[in-house]
This record gives C-alpha cells, structure tokens and sequence, in this order.
C-alpha cells in the first residue's frame, strides 16, 4: 500500500466550498509546500479549520492572502493583521473557538463521539446557542464533533503506507487533524520504507493517510 | 524596579517547588526569570510540551520547538511532547496548578475579560478560557490601570468574559488581591504605596483587613 | 472441509486489499489462514495495535505481545501500537472496514447477541458492542445450529444484545445471508446443501432469490 | 522531583474502601508486583476498575482470589471462572461496560470531560438507567467519566521524575489510568535519570505521577 505520490496529484482532489484542516501552530508543523500547493490550485470557497491565521505571508496566513477562505474556523488570529482587518471589515468569516474545546471536537470527529460536555466557555459568549448540562453539580457545554472534507498534515517521518512520527511542538494538532478528514495528505520530511520506523514510536497509524508527499 | 518586573517577581514567589505552571503571552512570560534556583517548576506549554527551558542564543533556535507565544524556546531535561488534546485534557483535567495570565478587565467577582475587544482589538480566546477553567489557581498579571490612567479591576467587567469567576488572585504593579467567597481583599501594598492610592485607581469594592502587608519581591 | 474451516475460507474471501479488520476470538481468527497472498489486510488488535501477525514459534513468544484472545502473536513490518483510548477511537470513528465475529444468537433484524447468557454464561461483551457499533461492516461467523440442533439464526435474539441492527453479513457452515432493507436475504448455500435444509434449519424468516449461489470457498 | 521509592512505601497509602485502576489487558501490562503488594498489605472492600479478571492465579485475578473486592468494574471476565463463580453465586458485584466506553470514561476522567455521547450500547442493557441523545439523526449514550483513588500501572522505562515510555501491546489502559486517579503508582522495568529519555518517545507525562517502584 504505497501512498507516496506528487504534490499536484495529491492536491488535485480538493475541490470547491471543500473544508480543509490546516494543521501547525503559528506554523510550526504546517505544511507550507501542501499549503503553496492548495492556493495554486485555484480552488475558493473553502472552509479552514486551523489552529491560528498564521501571519501575512506564513502558513494558513498565505490562504488569508489569497481570498479563498468563505468561512474561518480557529482560535487565534492575533499575530495576523490581514485577518483581524478582513474579519472587521466583514469581508471573511471567522468563528472563534476555544483551543482545547477545538482539539477535543476533532479528536471527537475521529473518534466517533457524537459530542462532548466541556466547563471551558460556560458564562461566556461560547455559550451562546448551545445546550448547557449540570453534571453533579457543575455547568458544562455540550460541544459537537468536528470533521472535514480534507487535512493538510506535517510529519517529521512517514513510512510509504503513512505511519507518522511527528517532532517536538510540531506534533500539536497534526495527529488529531489526520483522524477526522475524509481525505488526507502528509508532507513528510522523511519518507522510510514500510518497516523502518519502530512500531512503538509512531504517533499516528497508516489507516489515516491518503497520501504522502515529499517535504 | 518597573512596573512589570514588580508585578513579574511577586508572582514568582506564589510558584512552589514540583508545580506544573502554565505562563501566558507577555507580562507572565517574565515570571520565569525569577523563580528561585532551589524551586523546581515545570512549565507547561499549551502547543504540546511540559518543561520549557530558556531562549536558545541567537540564530540556534529548533524550526519545530516554540512556545504558545510563537517565541523560540528550548525544553530542559526530563521534558515530553504530546498533541494538542493530551495537552488540553491535561488543562482541563485539572492537572496545572497555576496558571499566570495577562488580561484587559478583571472583576471582583473573578471573571477575566483578555482575549477581545469587540470592534476594536480581535485576537481570539486561544488557550486562555481553558487555561482559566481547568487550572486548580489562576492569578492574573497586570498593571493596576490601563494607559490612559483607568482602573483594569472593575466592580464588573465590561468586555467580553474568557472566563466566570475563575480569577484567583490579581497582581498588579501596586497591589495584591485575593477572590475570597466574601469579595476582593486587599492583602498586599507595592512599596511606597498607600491603601489609598489603590483604593482611588480601583472600580472593584476591595475589602481591607487590618493586616494588609508590604509586597515582598 | 469442516465447517469452521469453511466458514472461515468463505469470510477471507469478503476481505479485500487494504482494508482495516478485526477478527473476534475463536473461528473468527482462524479468518487470517485463508487471505489470499495478494490481499493486504491490516489486522487490528483492540488492545492496542494494527498489524497482526503469526503466532511465533513455540517458545519464542514475547511477553508484551498478545492478541485480544490473550494469545502470544507477533506483528508485520508497519505494524503500530497505541492506547486503549486511541484504539477505541479507531474502532468507533468508522475507521475499521469489516469486523468478524463469532455470536450466540443472530437475528433477521441484525441484531447479535453474542456476550452473555444471564445465570449460565458470564463473559462480558469486552470489546464486541464498540465493535459492531463502530465498523463500517459486521460479519457474523457462526455454524448455523448449535450443538442441541437447534437454529442460531433467529426471528428476534433472546439473549441480551450486543449490538442492535449492526449484522451486515451472516456466514454458516450451511449459508451465506446478507442482511438487506427489504430483509435476510439468502445468497449463497454450502456445497451439497439445499435451500430447504436451510430453511428447515433457520428460525428466521429468509428471502430466498432467484440468484442463490453455490458458496465458493 | 525524585519520584522513586520502596514497594512498601508505595502501597501504604491505600486504604480499606479504595477505587483503583489496574492497568494492563489479561495481565499484559498489569503490574504484578504491586497487585501483590496490595493484597499483602491487608485491605480490604476495594472498588477494582480493570479491563478484565486476568485468570486465577495472575494479574487483577489474584486479588478476585483474595476476596477483598467490594465491587468490579470491568468488561470481560470471560477467562476467569473464579470471578465469574463469584458473581453467580451473588458474592460479587461485577458491572460489566464496553470496552471502549471504559477507555473513553478513563480518558474523560483525566482530561475534565464532564461526559461524552457514545452510539455504543444503544438498544442493549447498556442503554439503561443513561440519558439518550439524538444527534444529527442518530441515538448515542451520555456516559460519564470514571475516577478512581489509586491507579497501578506498569511501565517499561521511566524516568525518576515519572515520564513513562510503555512496550507493545502493553501500552494499552495504562496512559489513561494514570490521568484519572488520585495517588499514581508504577511499577517499571528500567528506571533512569531524568533526561534519559527521548521527550518524543515519552507516552505519559511525569507530572502524573506519584510514586514509582522498581518492577
């Protein structure tokens, strides 16, 4: 089952009004070639699901650049001015959620959990529009799992059947993204021949990966 | 001593040996440098690691190790990566002791405004509304008024909430206050500065104890 | 051939190349003899791998290597390991494309019913519920009476259920059933064996088309 | 922050009435030494959370045979007839619950999940006494977390701080359990100095750690 293909390949199954999860935080651990790849691609309308918005010109900041973003789904935009101005000037989007409550809803989409009671967010505006349950005495939003059509991953190793071995911080939302994307594209630093990498040092099983694309 | 070392050493001396501490961006950042050499504290990283060492020298930095803040950091011995829902279950899960963070607005009541202006300044809430709910102490770090010479600890805040009643402890560059189920106390005075004085830059009702001491640092 | 042998030849030839799969304890394991050698089937451990491979020689087993049988078994070239949580995951976010299990009682509706039988059998569904609820496909392997004679494939399961509507496919040492909108449809009899011994042998109510074939194995 | 200590030491903390997890999967990954430990010291009415019963004779199946369980939470009991007997002849409260549910309510309890919806167990005995939610058209469980006072956990190499690295299949409830309980202690086969490890390769953090034995 060797998954290792060519950029354009890999990309050219994305289409329009896609939704695609960009993995990285402040682009350590994002893919920027897949990235490059994705705006080159000339597809619009996408729905980003991602940590942050990079900054202009690094990582998902690129695809704000671009104007090929209908709906931005993070938790940060802070470092990205171009974003703020595009979400204030009501040209893009942006729904803002809580970093833990964003991993845990796509570990949830992965991992067939119709959804999850979280304290974060309880007397904020997180709140608004959703169910609130008391657990034994404490509040807790009711939170829905969340997937995408796509995910754009980073590894620091691949095998060529895609088991992931992920480096230091750039690990963050790599692993979680790869379980709950319909599709799945790594770019790897490494690519290995299938048994290589020690089995109890892979971070992410195979199963999860489409396809592999030299970093 | 400025403003921000003041407020970044008093904190310093709140960590205690074998916690797991989590820093936010700016003003908390500073706190590491003034924790003492026989306190060892593990400092949690909210992007997926626990142990963060010091700023690499220049130009020797990892592409793949930051901190939340986008610095470049180093990891000292005995620290381990993990992904981001390990990293916020052990946020939630209650597993950080203390967590230090800046803020905009905090109130007597404990909620913490940080992450928005609306209209204005849009970051986004980030790590913070988990880091406030799940760490077992929050102390927030901040100048005691904004620039503009207006209170930051408000009766109750205005902007919107990171979090409900999780603030712990709140100190500034000319106080120490504690939420306690009575109200906000007044337990410590920067040197120099009188009860009064802080009453007069302070919104929130503060309940002052006979005992309030000078801040040590 | 006997009849778990033949069971167990005609699901192998269910399974295709590439797919995820988990066998259950007992005739579903024996599944893995009868892949042919140009199918790739990664085997899936619930506790806690992907990657089955042969029982190891006679002595050479390793300590910290067994199936979900409690047998010592080795792992291919590939393989992973991973916790319970994350392996639960697999199994219950669809991630698995065909699971194979053995049952006590299986009915037209699909239910299965396979873990307990109150006041005489106490196993416990160990990791069947997750498993029929999770994977995209479920195979039930079963000789189609038990050893009284009498019909385990069912009107309405008896015992408690396992799972609820989740059978897709059932094989017997007598019949390939496939569990369809419209009812259990018969699609495949034994070699040697008619539709009527089938009939006679099954308590619930089977569609019988045109089209039967005879099973290939 | 040196974590090592005597076996003795390590279980005189526990007392009569208990919760503890016993990590391990039919005593693969079970700490023998310490199970030994427990029942050696005398207490009694304990509440056991652990995958199975082990057989008679090894894993959480030595303390079936000491009688000093009140209660068994557990999903398969299948290869040990002692417990079984046991909960046929009413001496026993044994609940049995899915094993994945039993990972997932382990997972819950240490990461501040206040309960998550799982499709598992929808139309069986499970189902009963839970809250029910449709979701997107489709029914799952609210099932709740599961803490526990004490965890026993087997580890391959450790670091005197408590960062564990687990082998193989041995892995399996023994990250998880370490999150949700009080007083953590580990048996481990290698103890080495702090910075011995890879903090890639790390699969459970020291901080939740209590106490660590030479295994």
């Amino acid at each position: 089952m060797d998954k290792v293909t060519t950029i354009d390949a890999a990309v050219s199954r994305i289409t329009d009004g896609d939704s695609i999860m960009i993995a990285g935080f402040m682009s350590v651990g994002t893919p920027e070639l897949l990235v490059d790849a994705l705006i080159a691609s000339g597809v619009k309308d996408l729905t980003i699901i991602c940590n942050d918005a990079g900054t202009p010109g690094t990582g998902a900041g690129k695809i704000v650049d671009a104007r090929i973003i209908r709906k931005y789904i993070t938790n940060h935009i802070g470092l990205n001015p171009v974003c703020g101005k595009q979400m204030s000037d009501g040209e893009l989007d942006v729904t803002l959620i809580p970093q833990g409550t964003m991993a845990e809803r796509i570990r949830a989409g992965g991992a067939g959990i119709g959804g999850f009671l979280t304290p974060t967010g309880v007397g904020t505006v997180v709140q608004q529009g959703k169910q609130v349950m008391n657990i034994e005495g404490r509040d807790y939003l009711l939170e829905l799992p969340l997937k995408a059509d796509v995910a754009l991953i980073k590894a620091h190793r691949a095998d060529r059947s895609g088991n992931l071995i992920f480096r230091k911080s750039a690990q963050n939302f790599n692993p979680l993204m790869a379980t709950a994307c319909e599709y799945v594209i790594v770019e790897a630093e490494h690519i290995e021949d299938v048994g290589c990498l020690d089995p109890d040092a892979i971070m992410l099983p195979g199963i999860f990966v489409d396809a592999i694309i030299q970093g | 001593m400025d403003a921000r070392e003041l407020i970044a050493r008093r904190i310093a001396r709140e960590l205690k040996d074998g916690q797991v501490v989590n820093l936010g961006i700016g003003l908390p950042t500073k706190v590491a440098n003034y924790i003492p050499d026989d306190v060892e504290i593990l400092l949690q990283s909210e992007n997926g690691f626990i142990g963060i060492g010091p700023v690499p020298p220049e130009g020797q930095f990892d592409k793949d190790l930051i901190n939340a803040g986008n610095q470049y950091v180093t990891v000292k011995p005995g620290a381990c990566f993990f992904d981001s829902a390990v990293s916020f279950g052990i946020i939630r899960g209650g597993h950080v002791d203390t967590t230090v963070l800046g803020t905009l607005e905090v109130d007597q009541e404990g909620n913490v405004a940080s992450y928005i202006i609306p209209g204005k300044l849009i970051a986004g809430m980030g790590g913070a509304m988990d880091l406030c709910t799940g760490s077992k102490r929050v102390i927030i770090a901040t100048t005691h008024t904004d620039k503009h010479g207006r209170p930051k600890v408000l009766k109750k805040c205005r902007l919107p909430l990171t979090a409900s009643r999780e603030a712990n402890l709140i100190v500034t560059d000319l106080a120490v206050m504690e939420r306690t189920e009575e109200g906000l106390v007044l337990r410590e005075t920067a040197p120099g500065v009188t009860v009064e004085e802080i009453l007069a830059k302070t919104e929130a009702e503060l309940i002052v104890p006979d005992d309030v001491q000078v801040m040590k640092t």
